[in-house]
């Protein structure tokens, strides 16, 4: 087998600069985690009361805010490299997409030549 | 002249030159960027074709100018496609009001139709010429396609729901109609005809008095009218025990169709076909606004055929209690 | 396999021979994790929109089953979960200051609140049987029953596929217990924890989804 | 000439199944995927055999049905979605960005076995009965209607999903990781930038497929009710589901092909690429825009009236990056000095079939003329023309121009340009008259068909026979180049790309040194002299 040589050169691409990744200290930990138990109270709070329509917008509002302290902190994403956060935010951009398109369809239906009308 | 050489299907709706006319622009858009592309590579394939193998190139890397013209020009084409085909694809969606009424129900593997007037039919669509004529469509098991090539028209038939179309024919004679979505074994088979008739004749056939003998109707056709036909399964199924003036078990039906009705859940939906047919198999799904949700289901008591007629009768109750309804009109 | 291609680096990391050195491998497997998560929000977002598309149209069908879900032992999953983020968060932090021990405890305690979690799953399928809340011909239920059984098949879909995460990430975890027992991560190559890490909070945000939207709908009433 | 590479460093039947060389697992992909065209493409034969006539007389209604399902699900899943990127861009990538593998090795000889696995769900599915859904699946005649096996080919497709995906996590990964100093993203080769593009549809659409297919598998195995619409469920939010990844899942097979061109359009004209931001930058838009149009499919299906108009209107607009990179291919054959090997011929005719077939695509975009031809065999022609004529010959002609550096031997030129004109007259043969036909107004997955289509359809089937055999030439004279092609040099055809700088084959490690980037892709005018052998 031949030998390759292996090149000590720097790759182009740039290296995530973590040498042995970011350390968060553990009371970020501890604050975050009682964080998302406080907010789980209020969603399920929030869901006894009565508040029409709104009351599934704040279920998702809370549960937005939940999911990204744990993206930021528990994920580390907070220290990421921007190539890290494009990752996650074209996840959730195409869902966004598929989501609202989707429903373009089945809220507009009844607008335009409804059978019967 | 088209037609004669076997390019062209039968132009046989007021929709079909339209389609036609717009088939013709994408035709000519197609054949100048084809002939422009193959003319550049063919041009340039023979004139800088290799002749030694110390060839030297220029280092062109490229026009701005020449990106922003073919990127701009394309875009302002295909707009002008775009409009022109939404312009034709929402007329299709709207029916004018005088269309003749004509139910379409599809099934593994026949059509069965039925005019507003009564008659039905199976795999064959008698209607008279210079009339619009709008279809309802569903299906009773998977999906269909009634497609009409001469009429240029094609629309899915749904299971569960309502989905319209609608044409204008002007010329008498025979055309294929097709199932255009594959549903199963004989997909291929679900084919049959529409037959464009002069007003006199599809009067007559109507009546029950087509001279041509392939155009009876079906046996097993009632011969009253849809609006009948509902009326005798509103009574069959008991549905005025509950839905009587001034009852506190159901809501009054008259003027219902069309009105904006508010639910128990507080929301409010347009009571349209669909609404109504949910509501006949499906009576737990939007209850009325003070009434409790008493009403049994008819699922599986009743053809979608049947449903389409018991909806046509209850259209024809009227709209004298449309002000109670809050009707907002279409 | 035959790892005749692994490589040493100055440090003495090893590292896999296609890269520069073990830093180099770290940020790939960590773009890779991530690219990998992305690919998951898609996949349970096929079932978000199924949810959303049916919840617009049947509202009060969606209100009346939820009411049939233990809001309960909904609220205690809940709390169970994040309480395993925060352990595997910890375990990650162990891994990354090289403290063995650490590691070990806070990754059994993972573990153990993922089985709490799966347990208590158990027991709520079991009375959904018991109460004829699985969808199919043995399905009952007073009121929009149709469109309950709609709810319900997504709600068992959706739990089910959840579910099936976390005991691949608890399969995945009993490995890496057994790696940092052995002392195989260290400060210079703990990857394979701190990908866990991800994928197990990834799993946890899911939940934080599914309770409210499955759990909380028309509590008010 | 007896130096190491990756094909003789090892010998042995687990020297192939458990390697972790990417241009090993290439050659496994390769030979797999082969076997799938030829399986598919015995079922087109069927087809069309069937279509000679207008009675259903060859094969029964439900056989033929069963043909058409098993040919596109062939096809579309386990030939052209892999096709490209899971050979082309297996061996070609890490050599071409200058590394020595893919990211995750072991990862990717993991895709090869998930592929596989997903190929014998399905063809036990194809073996024991076969599937008459279509390859579309629609619900409910999938989940209700059809008493064929389609779980074990949805179970197929669902694994095979995650081959896919993981193919395109690990380029992503690699090309954004693995490359080698100076070889900056835009002196990336095209190539790279298609399977990049082609990787994020990989990894954001393909999940979507997956678990729509496992809730139609729920939905039949386990009868949950998800899309039934006697439970209220709608036929059309799968149709949603699906084509939010099929449709992108067409641009999963034509953008590696249309990196595929531009390779060999420069060399084998010797120039830069014309506008290569513009090439580079537009495969990043079809891939993103691609995600915003799949509503086309539904237009009749009973989609809301502005839904069709939104989509219709952005399905204009995933042209244009279309049109831009064809305008740009056409412009770099100016003035450069111009030689027709068969991949050039290849690349040429893709340039023709791919303009009309993405010409035609604008007129199902065009919403009233795609209600009289939707689900006619105007739709079958244009996405052949997409698929066969475009994807179909950029892996040929890929095949053909890399051939050197895979196996090491020269494939014998003037078969080779033979058949590549075979394929190209065969293709249109077949495919021309269906644009006809469908305007005419034959509807598609149809057994028997109204004698006035017959003419169209021998032409067709004509065609295909054509087809066929420019399809079996290359089979076999690229079998018969291994072992008695000429002994292929470093870079037989003067090519830049670093893929080039290495001997053919390429050693197991790809490069003796890491090589070092200091110019951009394509830079054939600043050589002094083509570095023939």
């Amino acid at each position: 087998m031949a030998a390759a040589s292996h090149s000590t050169a720097a790759r182009a691409s740039a290296h995530a600069a973590h040498g042995a990744g970011h350390v968060v200290s553990l009371k970020v930990y501890f604050a975050i985690f009682a964080a998302l138990m406080v907010l789980t109270a209020v969603t399920v709070g929030v869901a006894y009361v009565d508040l029409g329509v709104m009351n599934t917008f704040v279920a998702l509002a809370v549960a937005v805010t939940k999911a990204t302290l744990v993206i930021l902190f528990f994920m580390h994403v907070k220290y990421s490299t921007k190539l890290t956060w494009l990752v996650v935010a074209s996840g959730f951009f195409f869902l966004a997409i598929m989501i609202a398109f989707t429903l373009a369809d089945f809220v507009s239906r009844g607008w335009l030549g409804t059978p019967g009308s | 002249m088209l037609e004669r050489l076997g390019l062209m299907p039968a132009q046989a709706s007021t929709m079909a030159f339209q389609v036609d006319l717009l088939y013709g622009f994408l035709i000519a858009v197609t054949a100048f960027f084809s002939l422009l592309i193959a003319a550049g590579v063919i041009g340039f394939s023979i004139k800088y074709r290799r002749r030694s193998e110390h060839d030297r190139t220029p280092h062109i890397h490229g026009s701005n100018l020449l990106e922003v013209v073919w990127t701009v020009i394309p875009l302002a084409i295909t707009m002008v496609m775009f409009f022109w085909g939404a312009h034709i694809f929402v007329t299709l969606k709207r029916p004018p009001d005088d269309a003749l009424q004509v139910n379409v129900v599809g099934k593994q593997w026949m059509w069965k139709l039925q005019h507003l007037e009564g008659r039905r039919e199976i795999n064959q669509l008698h209607v008279p010429v210079g009339r619009p004529v709008k279809l309802t469509l569903t299906s009773e098991d998977v999906i269909h396609s009634f497609y009409v090539p001469a009429f240029r028209i094609k629309q899915d038939a749904v299971p569960g729901r309502y989905t319209t179309t609608w044409f204008e024919a002007t010329k008498v004679g025979e055309y294929h109609l097709f199932c255009a979505e594959y549903c199963g074994t004989v997909h291929s088979g679900m084919i049959g005809k529409v037959v464009v008739m002069d007003p006199a004749d599809y009067q007559a056939w109507l009546a029950g008095e087509s001279t041509s003998a392939a155009a009876a109707a079906p046996a097993d056709g009632g011969s009253g009218s849809l609006v009948a036909s509902g009326k005798a399964l509103y009574e069959k199924h008991g549905c005025i025990t509950c839905h009587q003036a001034g009852s506190v078990l159901g809501p009054p039906l008259a003027g219902v169709p069309g009105s904006t009705v508010a639910l128990q859940d507080g929301n409010s939906v347009t009571a349209d076909d669909e609404y109504l047919r949910e509501s006949i198999l499906n009576p737990q799904a939007k209850v009325v606004k003070g009434f409790a949700p008493v009403m049994p289901t008819f699922k599986g008591q009743m053809s979608e055929e049947q449903i389409l007629q018991l909806i046509a009768y209850i259209k024809s109750l009227g709209g004298d209690t449309a002000a109670a309804h809050g009707k907002t009109g279409s | 396999m035959s790892d005749s291609h692994v490589r040493v680096d100055a440090h003495g990391y090893e590292y896999a021979h296609q890269f520069d050195s073990a830093e180099h491998q770290h940020s790939a497997s960590q773009l890779g994790m991530w690219v990998f998560i992305a690919q998951e929000i898609l996949f349970f977002g096929g079932l978000f929109l199924t949810y959303t598309v049916y919840r617009y149209a049947y509202p009060a069908a969606f209100a009346q089953s939820s009411h049939h879900l233990d809001v309960t032992l909904g609220c205690f999953n809940t709390a169970v979960l994040i309480g395993s983020s925060l352990t595997m968060a910890l375990a990650v932090h162990g891994a990354q200051l090289g403290r063995r021990w650490t590691q070990v405890i806070f990754l059994v305690l993972t573990i153990v609140l993922g089985s709490v979690f799966l347990g208590v799953k158990a027991i709520e399928y079991g009375h959904k049987f018991h109460e004829h809340l699985v969808p199919g011909p043995n399905f009952v239920f007073d009121g929009d029953a149709a469109h309950a059984q709609i709810f319900f098949s997504l709600y068992f879909v959706m739990t089910g596929l959840h579910a099936l995460h976390m005991v691949i990430g608890i399969a995945i975890l009993a490995v890496l217990v057994w790696q940092a027992w052995r002392g195989a991560y260290t400060p210079g190559y703990y990857s394979p924890v701190e990908l866990t890490g991800l994928y197990w909070h990834f799993v946890d945000i899911v939940w934080i989804f599914l309770f409210p939207l499955l759990y909380l709908i028309g509590r008010h009433h | 000439m007896t130096s190491t590479n990756y094909l003789n460093a090892d010998y042995g039947i687990w020297s192939w199944l458990l390697t972790k060389d990417h241009k090993r697992i290439g050659i496994l992909y390769l030979i797999s995927i082969t076997f799938m065209f030829l399986l598919g493409g015995l079922f087109a034969l069927m087809v069309r055999l069937e279509l000679l006539t207008p009675a259903g007389d060859l094969l029964t209604a439900d056989t033929y049905n069963k043909m058409f399902t098993m040919h596109g699900i062939v096809m579309v899943f386990f030939f052209l979605i892999p096709s490209i990127p899971a050979v082309l861009g297996n061996f070609c990538i890490p050599l071409m960005i200058g590394a020595r593998d893919l990211a995750f090795p072991r990862l990717n000889l993991a895709s090869w076995y998930i592929f596989m696995a997903g190929a014998v769900f399905t063809l036990y599915a194809i073996f024991t009965g076969g599937v008459d859904t279509g390859w579309t699946f629609y619900t409910p005649y999938s989940t209700a209607a059809a008493n064929t096996k389609v779980i074990p080919a949805a179970v197929g497709i669902f694994i095979n999903g995650f081959s896919s995906i993981l193919t395109g996590l690990n380029f992503i990964v690699t090309i954004h990781r693995m490359r080698a100093p100076g070889l900056t993203w835009f002196r990336l080769p095209l190539f790279v930038w298609a399977h990049y593009a082609t990787s994020i549809i990989f990894i954001l659409g393909t999940p979507v497929i997956a678990i729509t297919i496992l809730l139609v598998a729920a939905e039949r195995a386990l009868q949950f009710g998800i899309f039934d619409p006697t439970l209220g469920g709608d036929p059309v939010l799968f149709q949603h589901l699906f084509w939010f990844y099929s449709h992108p899942a067409v641009y999963i097979m034509i953008l590696p092909s249309m990196g595929v061109i531009s390779e060999v359009i420069t060399c084998f004209s010797r120039k830069v690429i014309f506008g290569y931001g513009f090439v580079a930058i537009s495969s990043l838009a079809i891939a993103i825009l691609g995600f915003l149009v799949w509503g086309h499919h539904l237009f009749l299906s009973g989609q809301s009236v502005y839904a069709s108009l939104i989509f219709s209107v952005l399905s204009f607009l995933v042209a244009i990056p279309s049109a831009v990179k064809v305008f740009n291919w056409t412009a770099t054959l100016y003035r450069g000095s111009i030689s027709f090997n068969a991949p050039m011929i290849y690349a040429l005719g893709f340039i023709g079939l791919f303009t009309i077939g993405g010409l035609t695509g604008l007129f199902l975009a065009t919403l009233g003329f795609d209600v009289h031809v939707h689900d006619t065999y105007f739709v079958v022609a244009h996405f052949h023309y997409i698929m066969v004529g475009g994807a179909l010959m950029g892996y040929l002609g890929g095949i053909h121009y890399w051939w050197p550096k895979i196996s090491g031997r020269m494939y014998p030129e003037w078969p080779a340009r033979i058949g590549a004109a075979i394929v190209f007259v065969g293709f249109n043969l077949t495919f021309f008259p269906q644009f006809i036909a469908g305007y005419l107004g034959m509807p598609r997955r149809y057994h028997m068909y109204p004698p006035e289509f017959q003419v169209l359809n021998v032409m067709s089937t004509a065609g295909a026979t054509i087809l066929g055999v420019g399809y079996l030439l290359p089979l076999t004279y690229l079998l018969w180049s291994l072992r008695y092609g000429k002994v292929a040099p470093a870079n037989p055809w003067g090519a830049t790309g670093l893929e080039w700088q290495t001997p053919s084959p390429p050693p197991t490690e790809n490069f003796p040194v890491t090589p070092t980037v200091t110019e951009e892709a394509y830079a054939y005018a600043h050589r002094a002299e083509p570095e023939y052998v």
